[in-house]
């Protein structure tokens, strides 16, 4: 058990540490830059370092965000990035540590990839050694939990969330200190806290990278809330195809556990609580909450009819609080620092910040973090850096399938929960996709239903028979055997399956066909009249008899 | 109440079954392990079989159809023996931009098999995931659990052709 | 005047035919209303123009009941599914879980073929039996297998009078 | 039961009626002689909201609720029969219809099937969508019982009677999405399943005939569901 003594203690040994004027080489050891090989790079700048005698220190660090362009490596202190680092670039990269970068190595940093940001939940990200909590500890970890088991009482906790405004990360945008209230309020003595990491949406990454850069960050949020609500137990629902972020949370776990932030007499008081983490198994519909319950419980990921909500009947039964990593994330700083710091970010109704994964036919991709409110056009265009060369923006697409994509003309809309709501699309868990002139936009909407059909659970009709009824009429506009008539069942389907489903998977599968109906009506018809794909994707068999 | 639990004798004497009972006795043999008793199960062995939805049902006191449509339900399990080589295309959005369809079209070409089969010499698997997560590399193939971005169709043909010839 | 009415038989089993004639006394009052234009029932080989009513049993399995029920439509104001293989595809559209020559195969596989002259000239099966109304625009459906003299002559007379009727009430899917 | 269970007033189609509190709309409803179709939904039997047939507006909000889980509150106004509620029971009935292989006529359950009645109740006529044709197979393997999954609709009832009243659990479902089927054991011919008691209480439920009595070929098939709510009195459960 440790004290707010020693954590100081740690802190500072850390911090002495650096001051000591060694350089630190930080490699990205996030799934993307691992992909590209940086573990062996990380191998050979330290073998170099070693062998020419230069006194640094080489880390694997988290996501530093801009993913096009790794391997990534940073020097501190100077804050210089290197960009495509190569083992071959070793040298170059430790010759920064004597003389200033070479003229290719501007730092990145002064980009507006990077200025345009603001971190809150990536404050750690690309800076700290996710594998080592001392680092967590040294950038103010655990301060909050000790703030709030040891000078607030469990009401005043979710009083500070609700004061902050912070709303579900995951989708929905349900407020989160209103959530927290109902569970703190529900009746019973066992009750759970979930995290959901079952980051389902494809295109989004941002759960993964927060889990696999600062781990820490949302155990400390879970435990947190688990003294807000007052649970004993806590689950993280992670993806299978996020091995790495299992890894290094199950490390985190155990660091967490030897010093006392989980388990019993947390932080020196009576407060007992621990995690156990749930690997998925493949099934998008997990990401429902009474699915994802469902699923821990050992059983198939069907969805349930909700009343009653996991608030007051969820896992096993018992009062469940289920957030999403990246709300619990935000939790830490928000009790550290304030509620009302929190707020003060953002826009009247949506608060704080937002990560986002940018990805698609854009120039930098990866993953950022803005404040509420800024407009998409300045993520594409100026954070994104635009379309590459001799591409055409045609739309961005958010929430993914259950979200829309939206066209150029209502880029200035401001990236809040109910303006992406207004233009046809949601927030969602935060993928953002930029599409250009050579993607067809009913071929982007089939994709979607095909992803809805086929992740469908199969428990509801509209759902199960509704998204399989919609993909084949898609396919047969893609393939130029559609007439008039498919596209009235279209719309008719779109409607009902959106009224009638069970859960959330259902009612928001028809959104990608709504908004493309909505702003790219046109291809549409050209498609089912002209028998023509003006993005040259389809494949259109003329000869085909159209239904009447 | 449940009567004193008896449990099935282990199904054969390899050792990987011991690895698979440690994971249901890690969780009191409570129902609720199943899913992570298939883990357990995929892991050791490659794929689930009836055999060992057996067993594990019975440990856990969990009906057989139940266990099968646990099985069922979730992509990540596989009923069948993998080949011994995996390819897996990710279709994530990102990746679909970037035209993984027609990655997919060429592998079902060079392999002979459509997405989710073995071929019949068992030499590989052709499969596909919702998103990986890296999409900045979009479009994005694993091989072998070789991550390789910005992959394209002749890089993957060759590849391919590797694992068959070999 | 009297109305023109024709009944037409495409890919079924001639059951909707049989309930037609089960009408018994009462065509003759309805043949104080209609002129029979065109029936398996009579001499016509030709679909003529401008028919008030056609009563279509069958699928489409064929491209002759294709082209058939387009040029029946064109010259049909009243265009009525009767039956379940017009309304639903029904025992016809069983075959369409199988491919065409998988099926062909199974029925005459095994048969010397002594005559293959035989074969020319008959019609090709299309890959897909289809309700008549996913191939042409359908106005009164009338499911049933078949449906009943009583439901066809309330139908006839319902439709002489210019009423709408309310099919759902008087037969279903099967009856 | 409490004697003293509180008891709610609310509005069905413009009738007031009084229910208790544990309640669904549904029961409030049927104690009233107000039909709401259901399919899904068997008395004995617990609920799982599935086929969405049941579904009905409450005032003040433009969400719809299905009756059959949706527990009655006070003052609660509920409409059963709108246009949009009769055009979403067609369009259900209508995808239903069109996901499998239901060819009426040929039916052992034809003029006893609850998914025929709905279709002709709700005035359904044809199919506006397009039939899938999918290529399902038929279980004859069990010496008493047949198991047709071409006019299978996924109600669960056969599972959820096997599990909860006869205690064999011999029904499950497997796969997911259309690809969804119901299964004996592990997905093996019904005839060779270790836990089946042959009691044919799944065959009872079945509101269509994917699932009938080798000896009812050829008769017109009733269903015998009533026992469940039988069983489920002498068991001392609730009605």
């Amino acid at each position: 058990m440790i004290s707010v003594e020693e954590l100081d203690q740690i802190a500072e040994t850390v911090r002495t540490e650096r001051a000591q004027g060694r350089h630190q080489i930080n490699v990205c050891v996030a799934a993307g830059c691992l992909a590209l090989h940086s573990d062996t790079l990380k191998g050979a700048l330290a073998e170099r370092a070693q062998s020419s005698g230069i006194s640094c220190q080489v880390r694997g660090v988290g996501c530093m965000g801009l993913c096009s362009a790794g391997p990534l490596v940073s020097v501190e202190p100077g804050a210089i990035l290197f960009q495509k680092v190569k083992p071959e670039d070793a040298d170059r990269v430790l010759d920064s540590l004597k003389a200033p970068p070479a003229k290719q190595h501007t730092d990145l940093r002064q980009t507006p990839f990077f200025k345009r940001q603001f971190n809150v939940v990536l404050e750690n990200s690309g800076k700290i050694d996710p594998e080592n909590i001392d680092e967590y500890i040294a950038e103010g970890g655990y301060r909050a939990l000790f703030h709030a088991l040891i000078e607030m009482t469990p009401a005043e906790v979710v009083q500070e969330v609700a004061s902050s405004g912070l709303r579900g990360r995951g989708g929905g945008g349900y407020p989160t200190g209103l959530k927290w209230g109902t569970v703190a309020k529900a009746h019973g003595t066992i009750k759970y806290v979930i995290c959901n990491a079952d980051e389902g949406d494809p295109g989004a990454f941002m759960d993964r990278s927060v889990l696999e850069s600062d781990p820490h960050r949302v155990l400390e949020g879970m435990t947190i809330a688990a003294y807000a609500v007052g649970a004993s137990k806590g689950y993280i629902y992670v993806r299978a195809e996020y091995p790495l972020a299992v890894k290094r949370l199950e490390r985190a776990i155990r660091e967490a556990r030897r010093l006392g932030f989980l388990g019993s007499k947390i932080c020196g008081t009576t407060f007992e609580f621990d995690i156990e983490i749930r690997i998925g198994a493949g099934a998008f519909v997990c990401g429902e909450e009474t699915a994802l319950i469902a699923s821990i419980e050992g059983m198939r990921g069907t969805p349930q009819p909700r009343p009653p909500y996991p608030a007051q009947s969820g896992l096993w039964e018992k009062p469940t609080l289920i957030n999403n990593v990246e709300t619990f994330a935000n939790v830490p700083p928000i009790v550290r620092r304030s509620g009302a710091w929190y707020s003060a970010m953002g826009t009247p109704k949506s608060k704080g910040t937002k990560v986002f994964a940018l990805t698609g036919q854009v120039k930098n991709t990866g993953l950022i973090e803005v404040p509420m409110g800024v407009t998409l056009r300045e993520i594409v265009f100026d954070i994104g850096g635009g379309m590459p060369e001799g591409r055409k923006f045609k739309a961005v697409q958010t929430g993914g399938p259950s979200g829309g994509c939206i066209p150029e003309q209502c880029l200035d809309t401001r990236v809040d929960y109910e303006s992406l709501k207004e233009v046809g699309s949601i927030m969602g868990s935060g993928g953002m996709i930029v599409i250009d002139d050579t993607s067809c936009m009913v071929n982007v909407a089939r994709y979607f239903m095909e992803f809805c059909m086929s992740e469908s659970c199969g428990k509801c009709i509209p759902c199960r028979a509704g998204t399989a009824q919609m993909y084949d009429i898609l396919q047969r506009i893609t393939r130029g055997q559609a007439g008039e008539r498919d596209l009235e069942l279209l719309i008719d389907l779109c409607d009902m399956v959106s009224a009638t489903s069970l859960c959330g998977l259902g009612q928001t599968a028809p959104n990608p066909v709504i908004s493309t109906l909505r702003y790219f009506k046109q291809e549409y018809l050209e498609h089912i009249h002209a028998k023509r794909c003006v993005a040259g994707e389809c494949r259109m068999a003329a000869t085909q008899a159209a239904r009447s | 109440m449940q009567a004193p639990s008896r449990k099935p004798a282990l199904p054969s004497e390899d050792k990987r079954w011991r690895i698979v009972n440690g994971t249901m006795r890690r969780h009191g043999y409570a129902r609720d392990a199943l899913i992570e008793t298939l883990h357990t199960v995929q892991q050791s062995f490659g794929y689930l079989d009836k055999q060992s939805l057996k067993f594990v049902a019975a440990s856990l006191h969990v009906p057989l159809s139940r266990a099968y449509g646990v099985a069922t339900f979730y992509h990540f399990f596989t009923l069948k023996p993998p080949g011994k080589h995996a390819c897996l295309v990710c279709l994530g959005t990102a990746c679909y931009i970037k035209g993984a369809a027609a990655l997919v079209a060429q592998a079902e070409k060079t392999l002979g098999i459509e997405c989710g089969e073995t071929t019949p010499d068992l030499k590989a698997s052709l499969l596909t995931a919702r998103c990986l997560g890296s999409c900045s590399l979009a479009p994005l193939v694993v091989y072998d659990g070789e991550l390789i971005g910005n992959e394209d169709a002749v890089h993957l043909q060759g590849r391919l052709e590797g694992w068959m010839g070999s | 005047m009297k109305k023109k009415l024709a009944t037409v038989w495409l890919d079924g089993c001639s059951g909707c035919h049989m309930s037609f004639l089960d009408m018994d006394e009462r065509l003759i009052d309805l043949a104080e209303h209609f002129d029979l234009v065109y029936s398996p029932i009579v001499d016509q080989k030709i679909f003529p123009p401008d028919v008030d009513i056609s009563l279509v049993e069958g699928s489409v399995s064929t491209d002759a009941d294709e082209h058939k029920i387009k040029l029946i439509r064109e010259r049909t104001a009243t265009l009525v599914s009767l039956g379940d293989c017009a309304v639903t595809g029904n025992v016809p559209a069983m075959r369409n879980a199988f491919t065409v020559d998988s099926i062909l195969e199974r029925a005459f596989g095994d048969r010397p073929v002594t005559h293959p002259e035989i074969f020319q000239g008959l019609p090709k099966l299309l890959p897909r039996v289809r309700p008549i109304h996913e191939v042409v625009k359908v106005d009164v459906f009338v499911p049933g297998c078949p449906p009943s003299a009583d439901t066809i002559y309330t139908l006839l007379r319902e439709l002489l009078s210019g009423g709408s009727v309310d099919v759902a009430r008087l037969t279903r899917f099967g009856a | 039961m409490t004697q003293a269970m509180e008891v709610k007033t609310l509005r069905i189609d413009g009738v007031d009626v009084s229910a208790r509190a544990d309640q669904t709309i549904l029961e409030a409803a049927r104690e009233n002689n107000i039909a709401i179709p259901t399919l899904c939904h068997l008395d004995g039997l617990s609920d799982v909201g599935a086929c969405r047939l049941c579904l009905v507006e409450v005032a003040g909000t433009n969400r719809l609720f299905p009756s059959c889980v949706t527990r009655v509150e006070e003052g609660m106004q509920i409409t059963t029969s709108t246009d949009r509620l009769q055009k979403y029971r067609r369009m259900t009935l209508e995808l239903l219809f069109a996901e499998r292989n239901h060819v009426c006529s040929v039916c052992v359950s034809n003029g006893a099937c609850e998914l025929q009645a709905l279709g002709q109740s709700q005035g359904l006529t044809h199919i506006e969508f397009p039939y899938r044709f999918p290529q399902l197979p038929v279980d004859a393997s069990h010496e008493r019982f047949t198991l047709d999954h071409n006019r299978c609709i996924l109600c669960t009832r056969c599972v959820r009677v096997c599990g909860e009243i006869e205690g064999a659990h011999t029904w499950d479902v497997m796969g997911r999405g259309e690809k969804a089927r119901v299964i004996t054991d592990l997905d093996q011919p019904w005839g060779t399943s270790e836990s089946c008691t042959s009691c044919g209480k799944c065959v009872e439920v079945c509101p269509t005939g994917a699932l009938f009595d080798k000896s009812d070929v050829g008769t017109r098939a009733r269903k015998h569901p009533e026992f469940l709510t039988y069983l489920n009195e002498m068991r001392g459960g609730q009605s």
